[in-house]
């Protein structure tokens, strides 16, 4: 079923100019409504088992868990910051579960979703947000790079990851491609253009996968396109959809059809997730300045996981047991996470001098020296 | 005459500039309804409107970009870059265009563009929100690099630049934000201390202790400490950081024979390299000592459990002060 | 009239890739065929007197003229280099021709065509090209802003010009707008896309004119895109179109429509001149390294003066005394571009320090003292 | 042993990297069929594939980007920056990506990634195309910047770049791609001077004259010249901007007791203060006078016919070299 798009930004029409006919509506791509029944779309069939559904149910519940518990350990002091994914994890969940394990995913600072999926520990995610490293896991050891924090630039080293994939010959029937993470606001950025410039003229094995969650954190969507974002992709000659970015199953849908299509050298797609970033920004920001209660009020009734929900109990797939379950397993991640967190050990002073350079560097290595014995002039052991 | 936080002095200068001349804008990301991520702008849009208070794409190259294109058309725009670390992709904006138009023209156009800058570390924040870059501005030709370090100044330099027919880098101290000081907007700004003039804010006699922006009030500190143990430093707030202000630097060394110099940035390739450099050239035979340097490592700023260490504070500057007197 | 665009570089079709019907094929408005011939084009009405098609057949015959002169100028060592327009004539004088005295254009390195319908001296140009000035004129004198090097920076400058007017109040019956020039290869560039973002979203009165010259230096269009680039205004929500860049009469009118739209307030519009850069980048290039003779051959066929002239020829609104006689203004011209090339006067070494600041700079001034001081040192008078 | 123009050697080099390592991709603006614009890719694309040596969309950002991503999955680009002033609109993905993505990883991620930049004036050209920014990159943490100087050095160095796992801004001297000297392909490099060191070029006892890049060879000629009229000149070619090579530029300074550094950059804010402060800082009690700087104006690079005034030339050196005498 193809609906219309009803979020709270829509197509403001055709702009006033020359010679152009009327656009089509926006359309958006939807498996799951709301109310948590299941609609089919011609372009997307989507057989999915029972078990499979509430897979899926268990990582949007659990990637939440993650979330809550990130934002109180925010609150009591011990992250200093926090950029909560909360109403976006059906995109993260859903894209990121049509990734195969080899194919490459490069997120912002917020796909804690998408992190989930590629068997990243959660807890690994923590370091950045309270100040222990910049990132620190390996992205090659669950194809997971790491967050950036410059909006947009990851688009350009995913695209050129992807022309590595071709030059590795790693596209076709076995083929391998990147998927590429960012936000509505990101999408003025010169870098995504430029990354959609390089996809599309060497035809690169990629998926641009905005989470157009409406808010750059107090613009909202009109400061960055005055048409829906997806068509964006038809000025650069490749093909854009918006799917349902609360709708778990669409995006599953959505993303693996657009991966597969890459990985056989069929080029990139932009997908625009549409979803709403149901939190703050930040765990500093204050969306009340900016924004109506009745807005998030409105985008509570499209819950990503409650229509899951209603689905498995409404067709008996899910029983009480196993959502309590699931919820059982959640408070056991968020323990998990806490414990994790409280017990993170601080860097050493020297490590500032750690992991700058691959080889030896006279100049540092004399200030980490200095700095050494500039230490040990109060009392040794302590500061150090 | 009234204590404001230094946040809240440049959102009155702010607001007084875009009073006084209707050709004053304000641009930026999030600087309308939310009033910028640390609420220099507060109100602005509210009381000026959205054409001039303007919320823009979230593209820094866009915002210095259009910035020059407004001021071809005879406007002044403010444009705030969100956090030091962001200021990266308008850097060829900055340098290739809003620096150069002037002499491209022969004098003909002028760009009276101010660039604010929220900058520094100390705040416990992530990656890229805790930079210094002002080094690279000074290097530019064109520009002019200003840094506010209280509320007194924030309040009329903020003006100040805004007024200057030259393009102004203008550095604000994030981790000063919301110190306080006394701020007179009855005073007349024609008789607040030019734009390029460095300022004494404590008189010393022993050695000179040169500063800007976040910098300053750990200065003071640390001279104050210093002064308990006998030592007289002469602390100086450089505020113009291009040009620098060589008479009131050089006086100073010339009569002190000692120098360090204090910023956060890393201290290779830092502006105290400029200083040390210029000082040593111009009075090498008043110096008793070398002009020593005390700022960031050469390493990107670090995680924010570690920026204690990578900051200098009241130890490292004392330590940089005594050392210029154990020969 | 709509023709086919058969230059040598067409639309690859439609990517492969997911859910796109194949786009209609490209659409070219012409009103001039290579051959001369007058053609309607339903939404571009153009009614031009004899003279003054034959104004705009002296204005190219001139252009050219400039062209030619400076080419013989750098290779006679009296300019450092040239960027030629041969070829982008049409697209110049007719886009030139359309604007408005207070409109206001923002050109490349190329736009000596534009230069000269905005009434600019065209021996100022040679400053740059000479080394005697980074550029030098008043861009207020003549609403022509001085030449940008730096690929795509002046997208930019143009829109935040054009949300100056918007500033001024003066869009509307009698409004103004900006237009701004830039090449294929421009295209690429973050700046371009974000100056389409930015003119979109704030609706600013400016014509995007974008001549396709096929080339940037050796980089034939596929490497900036692989559809045609009028295409890209759409992804940002406005319109684009293609014009035969070679056709005077047709860059005019639409042109024309595009400005008059900008200027009510109707926002922007992307004009892709298709049109084929006939002579090297610049002087100093060789492209015989990275392109084919008989390329140029066939777009000789199309040259842009040709046409207008066996047009004026062939309806008899020309005779042989009004072709000499352009040809007798252009002689003159290239005389007094030439003269006033060898006779300009290199600058005095210590303008290197005028200009760079409004106002006195304590250590600038410094620099200067010290270097008169040090070129005294040598003979006084003479260094100086 | 084979005499070759420095754009010659640096092609050489370029050749037997991609020969030597699948791995290493050359990419850039008109690198394919055009060679790039001074040759120096001349011929590679035609040897090795549009796949290892590509021609890229028109968009700085996006090479030093995509690179970063290629590196990623293990490749080695080196790019090609067309012109100094150029490299602006990339200046983001350097210093905030390519310089920081170790750190980010904790060293689990590599970025050999090599930024050839022909730099610096003197070959008439216009706006943008004669500038040395060398100073930017070297105030950066997490990037090694050097510059050669020769065809021998050439051929060498950029070997060493590209194979270092550090991301290395290369700079070329545009005004000597002309230049020829001998170049050994047989020789091994590891027995080449390591990338991080500066070569004595010319040894003298009474002044240090340190210099890189283009300013190698005025400074050689300078020295002569100051042979002549019985000055010893010590000319070091640094080689690495940074790390500076301070164990050699001491151990000079230590000697002579003066020195000069020369470059085309903007003295103000130029990797001249940098240099200056360090050997200050190390070197006081051994100076004879202060270290002196001989460079470009704190003004933009100047149209070409004043670029002669703007470029410090065998005299203006020189007169440096004199005025560490004067005292
Ligand atoms: C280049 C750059 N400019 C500004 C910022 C500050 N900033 C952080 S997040 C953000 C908004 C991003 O909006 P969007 O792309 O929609 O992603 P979202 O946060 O909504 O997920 C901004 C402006 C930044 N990180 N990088
Ligand atoms: C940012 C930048 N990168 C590279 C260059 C070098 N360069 C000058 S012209 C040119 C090609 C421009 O092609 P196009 O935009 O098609 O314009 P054309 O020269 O064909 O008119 C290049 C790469 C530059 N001037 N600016
Ligand atoms: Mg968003
Ligand atoms: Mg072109």
């Amino acid at each position: 079923m193809t609906v219309d798009a009803d979020g709270a930004v829509t197509a403001p029409g055709t702009p006033a100019g020359l010679d152009r006919p009327p656009g089509p509506r926006t359309e958006t791509i939807q498996l799951l409504t709301p109310e948590g029944e299941r609609v089919e779309h011609p372009d997307y069939p989507l057989e999915l088992t029972d078990d499979e559904i509430k897979d899926l149910y268990r990582d949007l519940v659990l990637v939440r868990r993650i979330d809550t518990e990130a934002i109180a350990l925010q609150r009591q002091g011990e992250l200093g910051i926090w950029a909560s994914l909360l109403g976006q994890e059906a995109a993260q969940v859903g894209s990121g579960r049509a990734l195969g394990p080899r194919d490459m995913a490069f997120p912002t600072y917020r796909e804690h979703g998408v992190a989930w999926c590629r068997g990243l520990d959660p807890t690994r995610l923590l370091e950045l947000f309270r100040g222990v490293s910049h990132g620190g896991w390996d992205p090659a050891a669950h194809k997971f790079h790491l967050y950036t924090i410059v909006i947009g630039s990851q688009t350009l080293h995913a695209t050129g990851y992807a022309m590595g994939i071709q030059r590795d010959g790693a596209v076709g029937e076995d083929g391998e491609a990147a998927i590429v993470y960012f936000g509505d606001g990101a999408t003025s950025q010169g870098d995504v253009n430029e990354a959609f410039i390089w996809a599309s003229v060497f035809n690169a094995p990629i998926v641009f996968f905005c989470q157009n969650n409406q808010w750059a954190i107090s613009e909202p969507l009109e400061r960055q396109s005055r048409i829906p974002l997806y068509k964006r992709a038809s000025g650069f000659g490749f093909p854009g959809l918006r799917v349902d970015g609360n709708d778990v199953l669409a995006c599953l849908a959505v993303t693996r059809k657009a991966m597969q299509a890459a990985r056989e050298g069929q080029g990139p797609t932009l997908i625009e997730a549409f979803t709403y970033r149901m939190g703050a920004h930040t765990t500093t920001d204050d969306p009340t300045r900016y924004r109506l209660a009745s807005e998030l009020q409105a985008w509570k009734l499209k819950d990503p996981i409650e229509r899951v929900k209603a689905y498995l109990v409404r067709t008996g797939a899910a029983d009480a047991a196993f959502l309590e379950g699931v919820d059982a397993e959640a408070d056991d991640l968020g323990g998990r996470v806490r414990q994790a967190c409280l017990e993170m050990p601080d860097p050493q002073p020297l490590a500032i001098f750690e992991n700058v350079y691959a080889g030896p560097n006279a100049l540092l290595d004399a200030e980490r020296e200095q700095y050494a014995a500039y230490l040990d002039s109060f009392t040794g052991e302590e500061a150090r | 005459m009234t204590v404001l936080t230094l946040s809240k002095a440049l959102n009155a200068g702010l607001r007084k500039a875009l009073e006084d001349d209707p050709r004053v804008l304000v641009m930026g990301e999030d600087v309308g309804k939310l009033g910028g991520v640390f609420r220099v702008t507060d109100g602005l849009q509210k009381d000026f409107g959205e054409d001039r208070v303007v919320d823009t794409p979230l593209a820094e190259s866009g915002i210095i970009g259009t910035a020059i294109g407004l001021a071809l058309r005879g406007y002044r725009p403010v444009c705030e870059i969100q956090f030091d670390g962001f200021v990266f992709p308008a850097f060829d904006q900055i340098v290739s265009q809003l620096a150069k138009m002037r002499l491209r023209s022969l004098g003909q156009v002028t760009m009276p563009v101010t660039i604010r800058i929220p900058c520094g570390g100390g705040i416990g924040a992530v990656e890229h929100h805790s930079e210094s870059p002002e080094a690279l501005f000074a290097h530019t030709a064109g520009l002019r690099v200003v840094a506010c370090a209280n509320s007194t100044d924030a309040y009329a330099m903020i003006q100040q630049s805004i007024r200057c027919d030259d393009p102004v880098i203008f550095f604000e101290p994030k981790r000063r934000y919301w110190d306080k000081a006394e701020v007179d907007p009855a005073a007349n700004l024609g008789a607040a201390l030019p734009l390029d003039r460095a300022r004494i804010v404590l008189d010393g006699t022993d050695v000179t202790l040169l500063c800007y922006g976040p910098m300053v009030r750990t200065c003071v500190e640390s001279a104050v400490a210093a002064r308990a143990e006998g030592r007289s430093v002469e602390v100086i707030d450089l505020r113009s950081l291009s040009p620098l202000d060589m008479e009131t630097i050089n006086g100073s060394v010339r009569r002190t024979g000692r120098c360090v110099v204090a910023h956060e940035a890393a201290v290779t390739g830092g502006l105290g390299a400029e200083i040390a450099a210029r000082i040593t050239e111009e009075c090498f035979y008043q110096l008793e000592s070398p002009v020593l340097r005390v700022g960031g490592f050469s390493t990107p700023y670090p995680p924010s459990r570690l920026e204690d260490h990578y900051l200098p504070d009241l130890d490292r500057v004392l330590d940089a002060v005594d050392r210029t007197f154990a020969v």
